[in-house]
């Protein structure tokens, strides 16, 4: 009866056939996708671990072929240390997406559909948010927790959901006036019902580029908050910490600074650039273009 | 004596909105819907006819109770369904599904058509996964597509596909009413014609009543069975079709149906503006004794043959 | 009306014009091709268009969405976006200029002066930020140099020729202030500030309310006939044809099916596409009834039939039409019919 | 649009005194206070006297209110690490060099943002995009202080071109403020490739074409206009967030400003200046946005002149 | 010619310096410590003190580059007979630079105000001086008129201490006088005003930059004292104190010396072979515990984290040019030094295995993941504690097979948690304040700053501070530290270092290495001061 092709792709396939078309975005996956296998088999690729200390008699050696990345100041393998810097780096990146996000979807789909009053208290705990200077907030908060792995979690997590929120509200509320929601309302559903079934997959474009858009920014303030002191506590190597340190050395022993900086604005780089050919292949406004 | 399908009683939509600036900005109440009342009798086709602004689509929402009425009452087969709430609606939700005019927003492109079409029965639980799959995909069927069809996504089909998906969810439930608020406006000439036969079709089949909301009264003549016009919130003619095109009271029928271009080149003419000066003057007036009852200053609804209701000022 | 400046008009002269074209002639098509590249593929949204307009006359592009019809029009005027687009033609022609050669200023300058064009929604036409006398304005400075307070009172006449009732506000308004009818108004006065020698009408009354369609096709009818123009009215609505147009192009997957006068057509449709259409319309007589209807769906732009792009919902259809593709060819004078069963 | 913009001072208002309270609350949580010895431990008695000479000893809503009694009277208080000054005359003293190393920075970076981000969206996916594009990441992908330290080593130690450090000269202004203007230019640059591309996507731009419009025009008069309005939503907050001194780019040059005070009031337990640092940029954000809602109401013709839809 | 020399690259800046003509004034350019502190009297605060207040105020006694004591205000001192009571001579003729004479009653007042109203200083001069009634005063319990000090006449400042202190006249080098005519009239912000801010000492304030607390120091042209100034200006600028900032200043030619980072040192070398210093520090970074709580309550774990220190590979590699290893509370050279007590601090990981298994955690099976506490600082400290705790780390993880975690706080916060015993382990930096054994053995008399009570111990610090012998002294010092080392309290780890590259012009004894082979440069600020010339 018609001439349509044969084979079904969800909405999802021609995101990914968009998302496929744009080089920087596809090299920046294959980037993150071999930085995470680097993070995952860190053990298979390093002759040592993270913090032994094999070397010392080696220590600030330039990078060579023994060490590629040369040694440390306490006679680690500045190679293994960069790899394993990838697992505290990412897991950082990582987990404090992951609770933006589950922070950002509730809030900012309740505001998003409910709107009103509850629209209102959340817009009003983002305007709180966005007003406190979150560098000032993030000392505070490591004042009060101590520092470390999981205050720099918190706070970036603290600090990401709003952008979540807002785009899932956006999202949501667009969402909202489109007449399959009102056949939903019309057929009885209730408002938990349309938020899970309809507005949250409806809404996956703006969660995932979220996610990824929030992963860069906590690695960032992971670095920031190392150079406060609030870092993550030696000797596990973030690059942050790394970049910290290293600056000291700079004038001579360049490496110890120079590579866990590319490291980090590789990584950065990739993931926004990922997250940006994401944005375009899923952001309906931007189709056909 | 025909059965009511649906009943609509002195509906009213007001909304406050706030104009100007200052402190104190004047409050102007926007009365989209004021005293609307309609009976859809059972297995009949009745339109509803306006241009934007109407309320023809306010009305339509607020019978469905996706819309609060500021006012007045909605009976669905002479159960007052005006106050209840979501859980007490929920019985009365299957007996009424709409069809909307766009679509493409109308459906949710995460999901493939099967799931759309089975999506009723998952919501008022009423099978098993698979039943309501194999239902949907029956639907699909009838609504003149493929079964093939249900694996696939909104975004794949034309419009005319995509109203015919719609269709298949507002039907599967085997509702008493259909609410299709212009269903056909965005749709090409020739899959037009199409949709309206597949709502004949399934009107006949089911006995359905349809409350067919639309400004195209092109379309209206060839479906419909009877005729309301909406002008700025209010019903100003009601009649059997044939009456409206044969026989307009009302200076505002009369333009709508002015307005509707030539079928032949050879029917070209020219047209001028109506303004509302120009509708108020020419309301029709009826004289109280002619039809025994009280005369009045303020228009209202007079009958001036048995089905064939139109606003006019009653004068002494 | 003041003189183009010399630099352009020497631009003008210099581009390609063969002396056989008649010197009515405005816009000359021929085996109009225009294609977008998408995800890899190639769309084929017009294939092989031949179209003409004289001076003063009206023609209408009748057709489905998806038929081609709105992104001729685009075409000619060089308005879509190349790449994704590529538009090829043995010939395009518009006001004496080659549109296909032309680049910059002098595309500009064809833009607006020579042709002009309104839109489907008016809602969506107009910079937001801007006053509707400011665009209007800026038209007229684009194409001529005049003063500003001059521009601004032709502007003010041009709303007032285009029956808005107080034109001195409308100018001052800002595009959200007015209603979709004012606002198709007002682009009708745009498009006019530059006495274009042809309007291009993409479905200018689609967005509009039945007395409203009614109202503004008349004015196009008006200020067509008023400044001589030749009017393109592109739509998929045959009332609007028939209210509007004296000649008509009827269009199928990207091709031509019919060419007539608009009587003609409508009178004795030649193409079976054309009978069935004239036959789905509703309401041309009074009582429930179904309707005639076409089967199936157009045909997708990406994956088009062979053969007569209509075969496949074709009633009369026989194994060559979904072969050979049926070519345009005349019946009558002014008639031409892409049909192999049409005689 | 007044009573919208008094809606707005409200709601503001309501943010700054929770942020208030709330910064207040953590400020007194956080263990350890202003009279905690360095080397060797203050006796108890003496640390309590101390703290009962500034009022610390008191309940903490007590403290609270008496705090923004005072603040109220512009009365900040007199910092701890400083006691031979006010708050306020502390901030008078070092705010004017993170202003002006913070305005210049935003005001450059932003402006050549903007340029590249136009010409990334004008020529997009061209070796132009790509150039501006790579130059906007940069920016955001290198941590501040690395680009800080990069440019001293460069300019300063290799090159000898310019100081490392300082404010007192003209020349020591370059270095300090290019590295500023990094993040700014990199924010501007992306914001308005995108902001561009919304705009160029608009029906109305085809409109503008089919007018005869030259191209210059378009994007200069309509595209950028339009594209402005987003824009203008981010200017001033960043601006904010980057006046009231980047404590990297400050502690890296060392810039007398006051960024250097965001650390050492906490670490140091500086009750009245934390809270002051903190107010004061918090209420400075409020504003912003206040007058970015307004700017914005401004520039948006829809909001100005209220009307349909 | 600056600018000359700025477009001249780097390498040849070094020797277009050293060829540079004279200037008609000589002037140092020089670092300082403090970007923040607001009032340049030592009296008053001590660890947020402006510039150098310890250059324009002359203290009774000063150490010089050997730490050897020099009689400075004052021009002599004796001890009465019960030892209890100290009698400083004030030099005769000594003015403020607003010609009003200085007298002893400026130092009293200095004294009382400190016991009064100051909170820096209060541990001190109870803790180090001992002067009688002191804690009392700072608590409010006394009255300032009870303190034990007192000005017989203008010339004469009398000392009465709760017990011996035959150190005394090395404590007082930190006593300054306060201008009381001056105070009487504005107060404490005498000290944060140029136009106030009289000075005793060698040097004057010409001006204050307040935004960065840089400062010129001019000759004080009434300062007839010992020790006058060597240069007419030094310009000192806060700033210049971190090695990141202070060697491209160096290299511009705007800082006359500039210490070093770790990373730094082998450019320098490099670049300005011979010109860099090694300087003294007299500090000690030792690991403390928390005696009351497991595990370290048992003394056997104690002595197997002690015997698991390989000091010697830590400051040979990890630590290399930033430290010397840390076997004694004393570092080499300071009074009191011991070889015999240093010989005990030995790596053994055999014996660090056997006290582990003796404590019951055989491999550091059971041992509980342990949390060491460090401050948060800059300086020599800030460079050495990372690197030097991951070393830690490792090696106890290696020998003893436990988990140690790193936490790094502000000063405030460490020291909350070092005084209400939040943590079991921190690592602890300690430097001099007056050159005497008793000052490091201080710290852990009666609780002092650890909370370590040992009868023993007290009875021998007690006894030690008050013998008036040296040689008894310092035999029963060493007896002390045996007590510590017995009950393994702390584990004394390295003796900081610092490293500066000092300009070619700088010359003079400030710039030449005593006979340990270390400079005095700023950490001996009064010496350094007035004795350096410039080229």
């Amino acid at each position: 009866m018609t001439q349509a092709t044969p084979r079904q792709h969800g909405p999802l396939y021609f995101a990914w056939r968009r998302f496929a078309a744009n080089k920087a975005a596809v090299v920046s996956g294959l980037v993150l996708m071999i930085l995470v296998l680097m993070a995952i088999f860190a053990p298979l690729l390093t002759k040592t671990n993270y913090d032994e200390q094999k070397f010392l008699t080696d220590a600030y050696a330039m990078p060579s072929s023994t060490y590629w990345f040369g040694v440390d100041d306490l006679g680690r393998d500045f190679f293994s240390r960069i790899v394993y810097g990838s697992r505290i780096s990412l897991t950082i990146g990582f987990s404090s997406a992951l609770f933006s996000v589950l922070i950002g979807i509730p809030l900012g789909a309740a505001a998003g559909y409910y709107g009103g009053a509850v629209d209102w208290a959340v817009m009003r705990l983002i305007e709180l948010f966005s007003v406190v200077p979150s560098l000032l907030a993030a000392m505070l908060l490591g004042a009060l927790t101590g520092g470390g792995f999981f205050t720099i979690v918190l706070v970036a997590a603290l600090f990401g959901w709003v952008q979540v929120c807002l785009l899932v509200r956006a999202q949501v509320k667009a969402v909202r006036e489109k007449e399959f929601i009102r056949a939903a309302q019309a057929l009885g559903a209730s408002p938990g019902y349309i938020i899970w079934r309809h507005l949250i997959p409806n809404s996956v474009s703006p969660i995932i580029v979220g996610f990824v858009l929030a992963i860069p920014l906590a690695m960032m303030l992971e670095a920031s908050l190392s150079f406060l002191g609030i870092g993550v506590p030696p000797p596990l190597p973030s690059w942050g910490q790394m970049i910290n340190v290293g600056m000291n050395f700079m004038y001579f022993y360049w490496h110890l600074a120079v590579f866990p900086t590319a490291a980090l604005a590789i990584t950065v780089l990739a993931i926004t650039l990922f997250g940006d050919g994401l944005r375009d292949a899923l952001d309906p406004t931007l189709k056909g273009r | 004596m025909m059965q009511t399908a649906l009943e609509l009683r002195n509906l009213s939509k007001t909304y406050h909105i706030r104009a100007g600036g200052g402190l104190f900005p004047a409050v102007n109440t926007l009365h989209a819907v004021r005293g609307v009342s309609l009976i859809l009798p059972r297995n009949k086709i009745l339109g509803l006819v306006g241009e934007s602004g109407s309320g023809k689509s306010t009305t339509g929402l607020m019978a469905l109770r996706l819309l609060e009425p500021t006012g007045g009452q909605i009976l669905v087969g002479g159960a007052d369904i005006t106050g209840l709430d979501h859980k007490a609606l929920k019985p009365f939700r299957r007996k009424m599904q709409v069809v909307f005019q766009d679509s493409y927003s109308a459906l949710d492109p995460m999901m493939t058509l099967a799931q759309i079409v089975a999506e009723p029965l998952h919501i008022h639980g009423l099978g098993s996964a698979r039943e309501q799959t194999d239902q949907a995909l029956d639907w699909l069927v009838r609504v003149g597509l493929d079964r093939s069809y249900g694996s696939r996504y909104p975004h794949e089909l034309s419009g005319g596909q995509r109203q015919r998906v719609a269709i298949a969810r507002a039907l599967i439930l085997r509702p008493d009413v259909l609410v299709a608020d212009e269903p056909t406006s965005a749709l090409d000439v020739s899959v037009k014609a199409q949709i309206i036969n597949l709502l004949q079709d399934l009107q006949a089949e089911m006995g359905l009543s349809i409350l067919f909301i639309s400004h195209d009264l092109s379309v209206v003549r060839s479906l419909t069975d009877s005729v309301a016009v909406m002008l700025a919130g209010r019903i100003v003619e009601q009649a059997p079709t044939e009456a409206i095109f044969a026989d307009p009271q009302h200076i505002y029928t009369r333009s709508l149906l002015d307005a509707i271009p030539a079928l032949n080149p050879k029917d070209r003419q020219r047209r001028s503006f109506i303004s509302p000066a120009q509708i108020e003057a020419g309301t029709p007036r009826y004289s109280a004794a002619a039809l025994g009852i009280p005369p009045s200053d303020v228009p209202g609804l007079v009958q001036v043959s048995p089905d064939h209701l139109v606003e006019a000022v009653v004068t002494p | 009306m003041t003189l183009p400046r010399p630099r352009r008009v020497a631009l003008g002269a210099g581009t390609s014009q063969t002396p056989e074209i008649p010197l009515m002639r405005l816009l000359d098509i021929q085996n109009l091709t225009v294609s977008f590249s998408q995800h890899g593929g190639l769309v084929q949204a017009v294939r092989g268009m031949t179209l003409h307009i004289d001076q003063g006359e009206s023609l209408g592009i009748i057709g489905e969405s998806g038929s081609g019809k709105s992104v001729t029009c685009m075409a000619a005027l060089r308005l879509l976006r190349e790449p994704p687009a590529r538009i090829t033609a043995d010939r395009m022609v518009l006001a004496d200029v080659d549109v296909l050669k032309a680049r910059g200023a002098e595309l500009a300058q064809l833009r607006g002066k020579a042709a002009a064009m309104i839109f489907q929604d008016p809602m969506t036409a107009f910079d937001p930020s801007f006053t509707i006398g400011h665009q209007i304005v800026e038209t007229i400075l684009a194409h001529r140099s005049a003063r500003k307070a001059e521009a601004r009172s032709e502007a003010l006449g041009l709303l007032a020729r285009v029956e808005i009732k107080n034109p001195a506000a409308v100018l001052d308004s800002y595009p959200h202030q007015l209603s979709g009818g004012m606002l198709q108004r007002a682009m009708i006065a745009m498009a006019l500030s530059c006495r274009p020698k042809i309007l291009f009408a993409d479905e200018p009354t689609t967005a509009l309310d039945v007395t409203v369609q009614a109202q503004i096709l008349q004015l196009i009818k008006d200020v067509q006939i008023e400044f001589g123009m030749g009017l393109v009215m592109v739509t998929h609505d045959l009332g609007v044809i028939a209210e509007t147009v004296d000649r008509v192009l009827v269009m199928y997957g990207g091709r031509v099916m019919e060419q007539a006068p608009v009587q003609d057509l409508f009178d004795t449709p030649a193409h079976p596409y054309t009978v069935a259409l004239l036959a789905s319309i509703p309401g041309r007589t009074g009582g429930r009834r179904r309707l005639t209807e076409i089967p199936g769906a157009s045909p997708n732009p990406a994956n088009p039939p062979t053969g007569c792009p209509f075969h496949p919902r074709c009633p009369v259809a026989v194994a060559r039409c979904s072969q050979d593709t049926p070519v345009l060819r005349s019946t009558a004078p002014g008639r031409d019919v892409a049909c192999w069963r049409a005689e | 649009m007044i009573r919208y913009i008094l809606k707005r001072a409200v709601s503001i208002l309501l943010t700054f005194v929770t942020v208030s309270v709330i910064v207040f609350l953590m400020m007194h949580a956080v263990p350890g206070g202003p009279f905690d010895g360095n080397d060797m431990p203050v006796s108890k008695e003496v640390r309590d006297k101390l703290m009962a000479s500034l009022g610390l000893d008191k309940p903490l809503y007590v403290q609270y209110f008496k705090y923004m009694w005072g603040v109220f009277h512009f009365d900040f208080g007199v910092p701890f690490q400083s006691p031979g000054e006010t708050v306020l005359q502390l901030l008078a003293r070092a705010w004017p060099p993170s202003l002006i190393l913070g305005g210049l920075g935003v005001v450059i970076g932003a402006t050549i943002g903007i340029l590249l981000g136009i010409a990334a969206a004008l020529r997009r996916n061209s070796w132009i995009d790509y150039i501006a594009s790579t130059l906007a990441t940069l920016g955001l992908t290198i941590p501040v202080f690395v680009i800080s330290m990069m440019l001293i080593l460069m300019f300063a130690v290799f090159l000898g071109w310019l100081p490392a450090k300082g404010w007192d000269k003209p020349n020591s202004w370059y270095l300090p403020i290019a590295a500023y203007a990094m993040i700014p230019m990199a924010t501007y640059a992306r914001y308005t490739r995108s902001a561009m591309l919304d705009v160029l996507n608009k029906p109305f731009v085809t409109v503008l074409r089919a007018k005869g419009l030259s191209e210059r025009r378009i994007i200069f008069q309509h595209v950028l206009r339009n594209a402005a309005l987003p824009m203008v939503a981010v200017f001033l907050p960043m601006f904010i967030g980057t006046a009231t001194g980047s404590i990297f780019v400050e502690a890296m040059f060392r810039v007398p400003g006051l960024g250097a005070y965001f650390v050492s009031s906490i670490t140091l337990r500086d009750y009245p200046l934390e809270m002051a640092l903190i107010l004061m940029i918090t209420m400075m954000f409020c504003l912003a946005y206040l007058l970015t809602d307004i700017v914005y109401a401004l520039l948006n013709p829809r909001i100005r002149f209220g009307g349909k839809s | 010619m600056r600018r000359l020399l700025k477009i001249v690259g780097a390498l040849a800046t070094a020797t277009l310096l050293s060829t540079a003509p004279l200037r008609a004034d000589t002037t140092v350019y020089s670092a300082g410590d403090s970007t923040s502190g607001t009032y340049m009297d030592y009296m008053k605060t001590v660890y947020a003190r402006a510039g150098s207040p310890e250059v324009i105020q002359i203290p009774l006694t000063s150490f010089d580059k050997n730490f050897d004591l020099n009689a400075l205000a004052a021009e002599s001192w004796s001890q009465s007979e019960d030892g209890l009571t100290w009698t400083f001579k004030l030099r005769k003729g000594l003015v403020w630079s607003d010609g009003v004479p200085l007298t002893a009653g400026d130092y009293i007042f200095a004294m009382q105000r400190a016991a009064t109203t100051g909170y820096d200083f209060a541990w001190y001069w109870g803790y180090a001086g001992g002067i009688k009634n002191w804690d009392d005063v700072t608590k409010g319990k006394a009255d300032v008129s009870t303190l034990g000090i007192a000005a017989p006449d203008d010339n004469t400042i009398t000392v009465t201490t709760s017990a011996p202190k035959p150190y005394l006249p090395g404590v007082v080098s930190l006593w300054y006088p306060v201008p009381k005519h001056v105070w009487d009239k504005v107060g404490d912000e005498w000290a944060a005003n140029v136009d106030t801010l009289v000075a005793s000492g060698p040097y004057m304030v010409k001006s204050w930059e307040k935004s960065n607390n840089s400062m010129t120091l001019v000759k004080n042209p009434t300062y007839t004292g010992p020790w006058p100034a060597s240069v007419d200006t030094i310009v000192i600028d806060p700033s210049l104190g971190a090695p990141e900032v202070g060697l491209p200043a160096f290299m511009a030619g705007e800082a006359d010396f500039s210490y070093l980072n770790a990373g730094q040192i082998p450019f320098v070398e490099k670049q300005f072979p011979g010109q860099i210093t090694k300087n003294a520090v007299f500090a000690t970074s030792y690991i403390s515990f928390d005696l009351k709580s497991a595990p370290f309550d048992n003394i056997n774990v104690r002595k197997a984290l002690q015997y698991a220190v390989n000091r010697d590979e830590l400051t040979s590699t990890v630590l290399k040019d930033l430290a010397i290893p840390g076997k004694s509370l004393l570092p080499p050279g300071y009074p009191g030094y011991n070889e015999h007590v240093t010989s005990q601090a030995v790596y053994d990981p055999e014996k660090a295995k056997k006290f582990m298994a003796d404590a019951g955690y055989p491999d550091g099976k059971g041992f509980p993941t342990i949390e060491i506490w460090y401050r948060d600082q800059g300086g020599y400290n800030g460079a050495i504690t990372a690197p030097m705790l991951q070393y830690l780390q490792q090696q106890w993880k290696d020998t003893l097979g436990i988990t140690m975690n790193l936490k790094v706080m502000p000063t405030k916060d460490w020291m909350d948690g070092l005084l209400n015993h939040k943590n079991n382990l921190f690592l602890a930096p300690y430097e001099y304040d007056y050159i005497d054994p008793s000052n490091f053995y201080g710290i852990f008399y009666n609780g002092g700053r650890h909370d370590y009570h040992n009868p023993k111990y007290d009875e021998l610090v007690a006894k030690a501070d008050a013998n008036p012998t040296w040689d008894e002294r310092e035999k029963l010092y060493e007896q002390a530290e045996q007590v510590l080392i017995d009950d393994a309290a702390i584990i004394p780890v390295v003796h900081p270092i610092t490293n500066a590259v000092v300009s070619k012009d700088l010359t003079g004894e400030g710039t030449t290495p005593n006979k340990l082979g270390f400079t005095p440069l700023r950490q001996l600020a009064l010496y350094f001061y007035t004795h350096i010339s410039k080229k």
